[in-house]
């Protein structure tokens, strides 16, 4: 429960000094409250995304050309207050509408959509896209109830990319629905993060033990089970993947093999080889792979695999620059890091 | 305070003494509410509702108050825009959703509490869908609620009227152990959740619990 | 001790699988060697890095424009043997000479060395920098005895932009140096990282211990001393570091705060804020700042903070762009994140 | 085996046997290495030693051996070319050292294994820059292999010899404990490494250990 921080209670006020003090020349906080927005706005459909802090890089590693424009932080774990949500949206509104994209659970459906009622009376138009991506979280038959993870990145990556070709709020919105829809993923624990301040675990996984679907607030995932090699443990995974997002031989995917926390990048890539495999032995082609640890709980062990299925509207969309400190795409073309 | 218990009401300053008592029970309890939270949550419900006290707090004590619509209305902003989190907009509500188009009130009587209540809990479902069952603080509020309005009809003091809404707030946590979550980061969970009771439920209870507490302490202060 | 590993002794051959499942467009494998090479690679002097995995994105995430041409990788914590140092400058070598730039450690100097006497009976001639950052380490007075951590990367960096200049391997190796010269850190751990397939912990830390100095790969450092707020911490380092460096007011810097695997991002920026902050009290202009966990200790908790000092050379070839997956820098311009 | 014990010899063969058990013996103690090398060091020793005797094994099993250099050579390559860390350039230098220039040997004899070992210390010392007293492998090697020449002048048996120098190490390991360290992970340690042992020195006092208990029982068997 050891944290490098001042006071539980600033942490978040604080991590966006120390952000902006890295990176003041691109952006800027929005005044009063929790929220960052890109100083280069362009007049186009606005993207913000946010939720409770504690997942960085997500969600303030995801402004930027490309992506979105603004973010709304609220406490960690906690979703934004609606104020927060109000002024970021404000802020980035360039009077072309609001998309809101963030994942769906009762804190920020609850809290964005006070906002969104808010900003209709100052007459800013605003649409959502809930991300679903957690095929653990509920059956397909309430695929709509699902939580959202690590998918957060890909949505939000294709709506920054379809804003910032000019399209309309609606069209954007309907490409943003689509790649969340198109968008599975899955995650592992092996041992637990903490919220600032915390004196306890929130619960504990034995030294053999591991949780398959965890949610990224440690929510209780779908079965605890012994500990196992990374190759079995990412075949586990991938069948549930593979079965919900019904992908066949001659498909085509980008993946985000995801790292929880604690969990070091060389097992992540001890996991995208596996993923690399088995998407080979099917006929997947694998567009794109990205190996990091964006979408984190705190320093939480484990990890998270997203398939992101792909047609040749989504490829485009995917394939165009993005950058932020924290995510960047340069054009590419196909199971690369191209420059 | 008037000598008899059945006529107990309270002015605007008293009732926001009382709410002060209230947020002091609620972030003594954060450890509580975070273990509940822990268990089927995401373990910040404690941290929330003391982030959302403070914050209440430090805005009851800015100002002087003379109606008692003003408040509720001073605690539900407070925490509505400071909380976040799911309990940010339910507890704010709470506060927020029985004043909105009151009449402003000088002097809180147990039918006046009641009627205020009763607006919060249909504004609560209105804006977060959940019934009774669902394994939500609605469980621990509605029945409160009612326990009330049912102290009301009987005539009964604001202190009965209390007692009653705290056991019957302290019943309906119990039920929630019993429930599926249908609201929530416990939804996924499943019958999982089964055995673990509400920690909005829970902070309910204990808020009835202090306000009764508060009352009780205050005439026996006479 | 859980990791998502299949066999502790396949973890780096699997590592380097992983990394070019994703990355193969750019990367290539050196044969018979954990050693990767970049695919497009230039008439000029060669940049080499490496020495012992385990503090991933170090060493393979340094290989791009304008860093690494090749890294050659050990197993975990320990420095690579000569024939796979051999193979990767043989590899990468232009004609031009080989730059072997790695930390000051036993085995690695043993190494490396032993592969320069190789390189040497095949005419090819290469220059070696040993990065000796950690302050931690040694005295001013034996400051060449220093070990090298997190300063690593601005060291390659530098490196780097001064070979895609096209400067000689004389000149390459001399700024290489001073960037060496002029690089200073100092870490401190919070708990333990271990080494996959090991079964107890290399140390224990109580929980209302840190010790400032460790180094990375666990290795003792200069003090153990009770926890104490982010800034506090934040102040102690940098006083150290200050007083090393010979900061005045006026002067110029890059600033690294780097976690050291489990440390969250969040604890970075809460620490990078008083960075900010105490470097503007002193009138030092922070020119860039990264916040990022480049150099880790597996899942160490913890982190280093590294001041480069920068003269007019030194930015130049600080501010050129560099283009790897796990470090971008595109060309800035003082203290951003810029497109 | 020859009769008498003064004459023992063994041939390519018998030194593959004793460097397999030597091997064997080496990776019992990984966590014990383990252990040293985490107090003041990075921990790796254990797993480096281990992986380099494996190759050594894999090299050994490989091929029909005709000379002790030959038996050398591959233990050595093989750790040079596969362990990397401090150890694997020492260690395998430990091999190489000493038979490099030398002719063919077909019988290792005590004088013989005292001429290559002595030509290892001095090639790990050209190559490691350490001395004496500086907390390293040459701490229990030297003085091994300083037995090992006495016991020649002495007119011992390989035995004999090899009991000796495994007391001497055993005397440098815990003499490493009073230094600290100039060379390797430990160095930045200053005087707290004082009181740790050297792990490399610990190894080497555990190689002859298991070279004598090798011949030991080989004579015994007879
Ligand atoms: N839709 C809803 N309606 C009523 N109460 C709700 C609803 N969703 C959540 N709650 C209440 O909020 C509590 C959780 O609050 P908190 O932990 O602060 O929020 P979060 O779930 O965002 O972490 C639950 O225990 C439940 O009582
Ligand atoms: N320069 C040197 N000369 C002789 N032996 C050395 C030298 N440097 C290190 N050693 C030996 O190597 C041992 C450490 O080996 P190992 O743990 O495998 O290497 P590393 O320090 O790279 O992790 C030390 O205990 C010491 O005995
Ligand atoms: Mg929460
Ligand atoms: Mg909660
Ligand atoms: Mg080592
Ligand atoms: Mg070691």
């Amino acid at each position: 429960m050891k944290k490098v921080i001042n006071n539980p209670e600033q942490v978040v006020e604080e991590t966006i000094e120390g952000f902006l003090a890295a990176y003041k020349r691109s952006y800027q906080k929005v005044e009063n409250v929790n929220g960052i927005v890109r100083r280069d706005r362009k007049d186009k459909v606005a993207i913000v995304t946010g939720g409770g802090s504690g997942h960085e890089p997500l969600f303030l590693g995801l402004i930027g050309e490309g992506l979105a424009d603004g973010v709304t932080l609220g406490n960690v774990f906690a979703a934004p207050p609606p104020t927060n949500v109000f002024e970021v949206a404000k802020a980035v509104d360039a009077g072309k509408g609001v998309l809101f994209i963030y994942g769906n659970y009762s804190g920020d459906v609850l809290n964005f959509g006070m906002a969104v009622e808010l900003l209709e009376m100052e007459g800013i138009t605003t649409n959502t896209v809930l991300v679903t991506d957690d095929v653990a979280s509920a059956p397909t038959e309430r695929k709509d109830e699902r939580r959202g993870i690590a998918g957060d990145i890909f949505v939000v990556k294709i709506a920054g990319a379809a804003a910032e070709k000019g399209l309309s709020l609606e069209e954007v919105t309907k490409v943003t629905q689509k790649a969340n829809d198109h968008t599975f993923s899955i995650g592992v624990a092996l041992a637990p993060g903490t919220i600032p301040g915390a004196t306890e675990l929130p619960y504990t996984l034995a030294d053999d033990e591991l949780e398959v679907g965890m949610g990224i607030h440690g929510e209780p995932g779908m079965e605890r089970t012994k500990m196992m090699p990374a190759d079995a443990l990412t075949d586990k995974l991938l069948e549930k993947l593979l079965a919900e997002s019904n992908l066949q031989s001659g498909d085509e995917v980008a993946v985000l093999v995801n790292g929880l926390g604690s969990t070091t990048l060389m097992e992540l890539f001890i996991v995208n080889r596996r993923v690399a495999k088995v998407l080979e032995e099917k006929g997947i082609q694998a567009y794109d792979m990205d190996v990091n640890s964006y979408c984190t709980t705190q320093e939480m062990a484990g990890f998270s695999i997203t398939l992101l299925k792909l047609d040749n509207e989504l490829k485009d969309y995917y394939s165009a620059p993005a950058v932020s400190p924290y995510y960047k795409k340069e054009s590419i073309g196909g199971n690369v890091y191209a420059k | 305070m008037p000598n008899s218990l059945q006529e107990v009401q309270l002015n605007a300053v008293q009732v926001k003494e009382m709410f002060l008592y209230v947020g002091e029970k609620v972030r003594e309890n954060k450890p509580l509410l975070t273990k509940i939270d822990s268990a089927i949550g995401d373990g910040d419900h404690g941290i929330g509702m003391s982030v959302g006290f403070t914050k209440a707090e430090e805005g009851l004590r800015q100002k002087e108050f003379t109606t008692i619509n003003d408040v509720f209305k001073t605690i539900g902003m407070s925490m509505i825009s400071t909380m976040g989190g799911a309990s940010g907009v339910i507890f704010g509500t709470f506060f927020i959703g029985g004043v909105k188009g009151l009449d402003p009130q000088e002097v809180l009587t147990l039918p006046l509490l009641a009627q205020i209540l009763e607006g919060s809990v249909s504004s609560i479902k209105q804006r977060g869908k959940a019934e009774r069952g669902d394994k939500t603080m609605i469980d621990a509020l509605e029945p409160a609620v009612e326990g009330l309005k049912q102290s009301v009809i009987g005539n009964q003091s604001l202190l009965e009227g209390l007692k009653v809404a705290e056991s019957l707030a302290e019943k309906g946590v119990e039920q929630t152990k019993e429930y599926v979550a249908k609201f929530g980061r416990a939804k996924a969970l499943g019958e999982r959740a089964i055995g673990h009771q509400d920690a909005g439920a829970t902070t309910v209870w204990i808020m009835f619990t202090a306000m009764r507490e508060w009352v009780e302490n205050a005439i026996n202060q006479e």
